[in-house]
């Protein structure tokens, strides 16, 4: 059976020489799963932070997507062959915290008297695990609610007044119906849907939603989960929902080319949406069950995370590193280039960022509705080891859904599926 | 021999038809990396303008000709590497009658029914183990033997007249230079057909080179690809396009001078 | 490698039987051939084969490691999930759809690019150049082409005043769409291993049936089917094992969906370890399409190889 | 029965040099038409150009009435034996030689039956169910063989069908193809290295030398009129014996070189001037002298003997020639035995020095029986 | 120089029946052997056993004084023709001359030089550079020889390397291959059908019939005095002419089925007793009646007539058998005269009816040249 050398578990003290490169430099390795423009700015940042001092060298590393990433993380984590920093996506905290491959940033927080106070409050909170930031949060972003302005107004709809609920949306899709034009679609991804609960205040799984224990049971299939399913069944039934498949670049097509008036993006992809369309884009809160007060989103993409066991200069580089990633000025290049949220909200003055937000004043809207987001559980995110499969279980519901299955059905087994994964999920690990 | 014009007329229509077909996804890839990000929203096929921009974005933002360079690199030697260790397993199976011939080679067949995706962690721990990751050993070593290239040439050393061993046999040649001396050179177009396929698979490789590699030394193009596309920021089609067109232009010119060489193969060592 | 040399024969035979050591002679000289492949084969196969039907037996924990043996539990977990019988279902229909007609079309394309015509260089080219593009590449170019609002097929539907299609989200089309774009992508190589095979015919069989006036498809089917029966069991029996093992492009086109309607084993097997990181239950599906295409060849290998003529 | 005719035909192969040129001939409908020559000459090829199998490059085809030189080859209605046989190695011999009757959809019935026919004529009964590569040469060439003569087109190219057969055999096979040629009147092309094929079988024979016509005729009037010294060596066998010599129509005698004058008989030097020549004889008029001889004889060192059995063949120096006697029966000769030979004057024959063309013909030598009852 | 020793040596393809059996013969070294039979008699199969090329199913073969039943083909050092070639498809005809050489490590130069020798001996030169696809059958077949010959083996192994070449080259080949492997001292193993070739080239010839030895013997002996009517009717062409007849010891005489007596000499019937016998003569020995003949004379209708140029070769109804006759020059017969044939009954052989064996041998016919000076 293939070993691992160091198993992770107590290997605290036999920390490794720290890597020194040519120019004399502690040199450290950060992997990360950014292709794309996000890719091309994060090497820009990397570039900064390397020539903005002189005893630290960061390398970044390209590891495929995340869940490439996390495959080669967690047959490498601990051993030499593992980077000082290494980035992970939202739903692999739980792993990442129980894997014991990784030093909890509070350490340097405290060490360092680090103040947290200058992030975004809404963004730490799902990284906060029994009050300790273990990861430090990076490339963010929520959902929204995408629409067509010269649509509603061919529609005779007010184009600056959005659908906020759900039978708001339902009302609106079939508004908008034309025969060439669906008036609302999603992309069939579970992260939607867990927005679309979180927003009712509703809870994914129990044990307040992994965050007080291990998770041991769904519970998306309450109600607040049958009223988003509900919701979307009602639309796709009247034919006002329009299906695009689970791939982002396919839905944003439709948009753009006319195909679908209203849809959820993540606010990462807003720029785009309004650079690539040939129509006013106007954005909006997502929406909520009607019977509920608006709770807000939680948020998603991935978190920095520190290795341990590596050389004290390594983490120490790695944790220069992430203060860097920090600054006002990082943060509002990051915002610029990707549509990733600021986490520093400073970074929102800076010149850069106020001219583009003249320019797009949509940009505001996806900020308000992280900000307006109410603190809770529920918006706090769930935290489980088996969350990728679970939304598997989602896809495939939403699938099935579509395809005209019962919506408590669809969900049910949804939850059977991932109650199952999280039973082995438990029961492997000792 | 001769054909008659309506034959003629016939098989050309054919031809053309089936070849514009089969063809049309290439250009039409190849269209789009000219094209800007609202044009290929909205579907056209031919751009506004053939101008460069993806292409220089390509190259702009990874270094893409070293990427080349290895995947080149690996392929040629995944390629040597199977030529060699197939052609010797294949010539053995063919010309080596010996008891247990047919169980081993069933044997071999059976790996090709395992999924690669099934061992690639487990593969992944060896190489580990041996401490290649970021090396060219890692990366080419466990495709050197082949079950489909020894099945290929197998397929072919059968179709070679036995006479032609016979006669070997007689003039003294003993069983290694029988196979290099008469047995290679016969078989040029299944050894260009398996190098071929060698090369293009392992150029087209993603998940292991992916896998076994952390950093930029030795990586591969494919991987490079992979790295213009987003997940959740939007793609850039052109620039992505553009990467395809760089990515295939290599395999479609080898395959271009592999064709060549097979038809000389063809035509001068045709066995009768 | 230029060692190899065969033994020589010291133990001539005299008039007693020749013993074990000689009678296993050519045993030995072809284990030293076959030598390379099987070092790299057992490391690089076989033992992580053996290491797959192991973890088979296990769940493993959140690290990959065999944590808790529940015997066949996983197997018996396989056959009653739905999911996985779509997914065995899915894989049949796709290996139906893709092989047979793949392998005519490849067939066909060979025969013409077969025929000695000026300028034939040419088309073998292009009818070879689907292989020189890699699976992730032409993904991405026929995800373009299927796209349900700016794919080229949903735009010449519309010229034609057709319904259109959604080719990759309707269950319905799903697989066929990705067996369509399949076809394609293996069109290439199974035409240049058609065409080497054909262009090893005897020329002169062909002249002796032209004479005795055989048309073109008598020919086909009385020559050139036959004499190419060798290269034909070999693509058949290849084409069968990649359709077993398709992946890459259900990654990138459906990634299983929709309604797991294109969820093929492989595809699962890669969510569930790489994804779910479930090793006892992907071991336990990869040990089963194993056993599925070992049934698969074998049948192949007793009934169609005694089809095959070899010269 | 369909003509088969050829006008100024030639091929090349590299579009340089002519393999095959200016062929003019017109093979009558039922006709046996041999064609010889050496190897390498073209006969395969100018076989597979009838056939349709190879481009014409020059020149008109004609079969029957019909301009044939773009027919497809399952249009011109004919068989052929191909010199490497060319049989199906996936077809049973019963299969191979049924698969042209197969084509023609001929019913079943009867393509059993005459396929076994065939079989029999050529003892192949014995292995119909085989496969060519269970067969020997011989019984390969016989396969191939069976498939022509089955077929009963009016064409039928042959190209050295019974090289793999032993004597008795290929005896045998000889009458029965001229038999089978004649009884349904089919056109033949034979082409064949032996000289008793070619003696024997042909209507008319045609000798090819580096792709042009050398003489066409009947076998006799080849062999006592060959038109050229090639011919006349290539046809007979050992060959004609030849000389370069002087003609002296004064003394009406050839002068062999650093040999004595022969005396010609009268008329012989008809339309010959004084000068170079080439003499010819063939070695059958290289007779023992025996008593007195009414020939000329001279005597020669022996080179090399082979005894035949019915006949022994040895050679010796003519002047700077090796020269061929051939002798009826098994004679104790040894090499470097000076033995007397007479020669029969009359046999001689005269060829042009230069351009090879035959200036006097042998005397014509017709046995014939005693008329009926002239015997004891 | 090495011997070849086949002892009690038999094959069987399908363990069943033996294709050949229970071979004895010692083929001396030097030797020039000779292998001929009917075709699938199985000379080639003899032939690939001692090559080692196949299998060897029942007794011991020895080369030199080695046993070699299980010596692979490259250890026993030597050289094949094969029937159907085995060219190589890849290499020009140089290259597949010196490719035994090249194995060799036979220098370079003297490769080269080898090749060139052996390709001009066979009129090659200018194919040097050629694939074997662009030769004619008669090349190929020459490049093939020139493979065997240039190796020089000490044994050489020939399956009817001739065949398809001409009468002219054919001749020329004959006596280059028989020089070359007296000068070399090769042992030669030679397959022929060509009885030209068996009765010149062979020191010995092995006559095989269903894998059975028939005889051994030289040339003449065997022409001679065929062990039996196989034999009698397999060497010689055309064949010997048989009929069963009674013999009758007492008038000394034969009678053949419906025919007169012929009386034979005195002492014919030495050992035979009166019953029936087949009766065997040749076809030179049926003469043309001339004047009053020393010889019985009788009356035939001819059925068939081949002039072969140097000679005629006729058949006729012999009681209920078709006889052929033999005669010297070219005879205006037509098939359907009656003709008077005079039989040399000294030439008969008689063969015992049931075994086969040889009872009476033809008169020994050994001519010889006038001593010296007797002639003219
Ligand atoms: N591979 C084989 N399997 C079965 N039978 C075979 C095989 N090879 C030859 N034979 C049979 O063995 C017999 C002898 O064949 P062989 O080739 O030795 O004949 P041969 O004397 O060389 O004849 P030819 O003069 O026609 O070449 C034939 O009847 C043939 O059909
Ligand atoms: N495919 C080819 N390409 C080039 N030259 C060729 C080709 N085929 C034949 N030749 C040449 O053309 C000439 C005539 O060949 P052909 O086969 O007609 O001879 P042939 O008279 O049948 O001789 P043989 O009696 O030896 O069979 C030969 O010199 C040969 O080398
Ligand atoms: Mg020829
Ligand atoms: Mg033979």
């Amino acid at each position: 059976a293939p070993e691992k050398s160091g198993s992770g578990t107590d290997d605290g003290d036999k920390k490794s020489e720290a890597a020194v490169n040519d120019e004399g430099k502690v040199e450290i390795e950060f992997w990360h799963a950014m292709s794309g423009s996000g890719q091309e700015s994060l090497d820009s940042i990397v570039e900064g932070f390397n020539e903005s001092q002189g005893d630290y060298t960061v390398k970044a590393e390209f590891q495929g997507s995340y869940e490439e990433l996390l495959t080669k993380l967690r047959s490498i984590g601990g051993t030499k062959d593992a980077p000082a920093i290494m980035q992970v996506f939202e739903i692999g905290t739980k792993y990442m915290i129980d894997s014991g491959y990784i030093e909890p940033m509070q350490k340097f927080i405290d060490e360092d008297g680090y103040d947290l106070e200058q992030l975004e409050e809404n963004i730490l909170n799902y990284y906060r695990v029994d009050g300790e930031l273990y990861s430090m949060p990076f490339n963010s972003s929520t959902p929204v609610m995408l629409y067509n302005k010269d649509a509603f107004k061919e529609a005779g709809l007010d184009p600056e007044k959005a659908p906020e609920t759900f039978a708001d949306v339902i009302d609106t899709a079939a508004k908008l119906k034309t025969d060439d034009m669906y008036g609302f679609s999603m992309l069939t991804y579970g992260w939607f849907f867990e927005e679309l609960v979180a927003t009712q205040g509703g809870l994914y799984v129990n044990e307040e939603n992994g965050r007080s224990g291990d998770a041991t049971e769904a519970v998306f299939n309450g109600a607040e989960g049958l009223n988003v399913f509900r919701f979307l069944n009602e639309m796709n039934k009247a034919g006002t929902f329009g299906n695009f498949g689970t791939n982002w670049d396919d839905i944003r097509a439709a948009f753009s080319s006319g195909k679908v008036a209203m849809y959820m993006d993540s606010s990462a992809g807003v720029a785009n949406a309004i650079n690539s369309s040939p129509f006013e884009v106007g954005v909006a809160y997502i929406p909520h069950a009607d019977e509920v007060e608006r709770q807000g989103v939680i948020i998603g993409g991935a978190s920095l995370w520190m290795s341990k066991g590596i050389a004290d200069e390594e983490q120490k580089a790695a944790w220069e590193f992430m203060k860097y990633l920090t600054t006002p000025e990082v943060q509002a290049q990051w915002h610029l280039d990707t549509g990733y949220f600021a986490i520093n909200p400073d970074a929102y003055e800076e010149d850069i960022v106020k001219e583009k937000w003249d320019e797009y004043p949509q940009f505001q809207v996806t900020v308000d509705q992280l900000q307006d987001t109410k603190p809770s559980i529920a918006t706090q995110g769930a935290l489980i080891s088996v969350f990728p499969e679970s939304r598997q279980q989602i896809v495939t519901a939403l699938e099935n859904l579509y395809q005209g299955a019962d919506p408590q059905k669809v969900l049910d087994e949804a939850a059977e599926g991932t109650n199952r994964a999280i039973e082995i999920a438990n029961k492997t690990k000792q | 021999m001769t054909m008659s014009v309506p034959k003629k007329i016939t098989f050309y229509t054919m031809l053309t038809v089936s070849a514009v077909i089969l063809f049309f996804p290439i250009v039409y890839a190849f269209m789009i990396s000219f094209m800007t990000g609202p044009e290929i929203l909205q579907g056209k096929f031919f751009p506004e303008s053939f101008h460069l921009d993806n292409y220089i974005r390509v190259f702009d933002r990874l270094p893409l000709l070293n990427y080349l360079l290895n995947s080149f690199i690996v392929s040629a030697g995944v390629m040597l590497g199977q030529l060699v260790v197939c052609s010797l397993a294949a010539y053995a199976f063919v010309f080596i009658p010996f008891r247990g011939s047919n169980f081993v080679f069933f044997l071999f067949i059976s790996t090709m029914m395992i999924p690669w995706e099934a061992t690639m962690i487990p593969n992944f721990f060896i190489i580990q183990n041996l401490n290649w990751l970021n090396t060219y050993q890692g990366l080419t070593l466990p495709f050197f033997a082949l079950a489909f290239g020894t099945f290929l040439l197998r397929q072919h050393f059968k179709t070679i007249p036995k006479e032609l061993h016979e006669a070997s046999q007689v003039a003294g040649l003993g069983p290694f230079r029988f196979f290099l001396k008469v047995v290679l050179p016969v078989s040029k177009t299944s050894l260009v057909t398996l190098g071929a396929y060698g090369f293009l698979t392992t150029w087209n490789m993603y998940l292991w080179p992916l896998l076994v590699t952390t950093n930029n030394s030795v990586r591969t193009v494919q991987i490079g690809l992979k790295q213009l596309q987003s997940q959740e920021v939007a793609t850039d089609w052109g620039v992505v396009m553009a990467g395809v067109i760089v990515v295939i232009i290599p395999t479609l010119l080898l395959l271009f001078l592999g064709q060549k060489q097979l038809q000389k193969g063809l035509t001068q060592g045709a066995l009768k | 490698m230029s060692t190899i040399h065969s033994r020589p024969d010291e133990f001539i035979a005299t008039e007693h039987k020749p013993g074990v050591w000689e009678r296993s002679r050519r045993a030995r000289t072809a284990i030293l051939y076959l030598l390379p492949s099987i070092i790299l084969f057992s490391v690089f196969v076989f033992y992580p084969m053996f290491r797959t039907i192991y973890l088979s037996f296990f769940l493993t924990d959140q690290a990959g490691d065999a944590a808790v043996f529940v015997g066949l539990d996983n197997y018996k977990y396989l056959l009653d999930s739905p999911a996985f019988l779509n997914s065995a279902k899915a894989t049949l229909l796709f290996v139906l759809y893709t092989v047979p007609a793949g392998i005519l079309l490849s067939l066909f394309l060979a025969l013409l690019a077969n025929e000695k015509l000026r300028g034939i260089g040419f088309f073998r080219t292009i009818y070879s150049s689907t292989m020189g593009v890699s699976v992730a590449a032409s993904s991405v170019v026929w995800l373009f082409m299927f796209h349900p609002s700016i794919g080229m097929f949903n735009r010449f539907l519309a010229l034609f005043d057709f319904p259109q299609i959604q080719w990759l989200l309707d269950p319905q089309w799903a697989l066929v769409s990705v067996a369509i774009s399949t076809i394609w992508m293996n069109t290439g190589f199974s035409f240049l291993i058609l065409l080497g095979g054909l262009q090893n015919i005897d020329e002169h069989l062909y002249e002796s049936a032209r004479i005795d006036g055989a048309g073109y498809f008598y020919r086909l089917r009385r020559i050139t089917l036959p004499m190419l029966s060798p290269t034909l069991f070999f693509i058949i029996t290849i084409s069968l094992i990649n359709a077993f093992q398709t992946f890459g492009q259900i990654d990138i086109l459906t990634k299983g969906g929709p309604a797991q309607s294109t969820n093929l084993i492989v595809y699962s097997i890669y969510r569930e370890a790489f994804v779910n990181y479930q090793f006892g239950t992907a071991s336990a599906q990869a040990v089963f399409l194993f056993l599925c295409i070992l049934v698969a060849t074998i049948l192949q290998f007793r009934f169609g190889e005694r089809r095959v003529h070899y010269q | 029965m369909k003509k088969v005719e050829l006008i100024g035909i030639s091929k090349s192969y590299d579009r340089q040099k002519d393999v095959i040129s200016n062929i003019d001939v017109r093979i009558e409908p039922g006709e046996f038409f041999v064609l010889v020559g050496p190897s390498g000459c073209g006969k395969s090829t100018m076989l597979r150009m009838i056939a349709g199998l190879e481009e014409i490059t020059g020149g008109t085809l004609k079969i029957g009435e019909q301009t044939a030189n773009r027919l497809p080859p399952s249009r011109r209605d004919l068989s052929m034996v191909f010199q490497n046989y060319a049989l199906y190695p996936h077809l049973s011999v019963e299969d191979n030689i049924t698969f042209g009757l197969d084509v023609k959809k001929v019913p079943k019935a009867e393509r059993k039956k005459r396929a076994q026919d065939t079989a029999e004529m050529l003892g192949l009964t014995d292995y119909m169910k085989r496969k060519p590569r269970e067969l020997s040469g011989g019984q390969r060439q016989r396969v191939a063989l069976a498939r022509a003569i089955v077929s009963e087109a009016p064409i039928c190219l042959m190209d050295e069908p019974l090289s793999n057969l032993d004597a008795k055999l290929r005896g045998h096979m000889r009458s029965e193809i001229r038999r089978i040629q004649r009884q349904l009147g089919i056109t033949m092309i034979y082409v064949t290295h032996d000289q008793v094929e070619a003696m024997t079988m042909g209507d008319r024979i045609m000798i090819l030398h580096e792709g042009k016509i050398q003489q066409i005729g009947s076998p006799i009037e080849i062999y006592n009129h060959p038109a050229n010294p090639f011919v006349a060596t290539f046809i007979g066998s050992p060959p004609m014996n030849l000389a370069q010599a002087e003609a002296d129509p004064g003394t009406s005698s050839v002068i062999l070189p650093g040999g004595e004058p022969i005396r010609l008989p009268e008329g012989a030097f008809e339309g010959i001037g004084k000068g170079p020549v080439t003499v010819g004889i063939r070695p059958e008029f290289l007779m023992p002298a025996q008593g007195t001889s009414e020939h000329p004889v001279f005597r020669a060192e022996v080179t090399n003997v082979e005894v035949l059995g019915h006949e022994t063949v040895f050679s010796f120096l003519a002047g700077t020639e090796e020269w061929t006697a051939k002798w009826n029966g098994q004679w104790q000769i040894q090499p470097g035995d000076r033995i007397p030979i007479a020669l029969d004057e009359e046999s001689i024959c005269l060829f042009d020095a230069k351009s090879g063309t035959l200036m006097k013909k042998p005397a014509a030598r017709q046995l014939s029986v005693p008329a009926e009852g002239a015997a004891t």
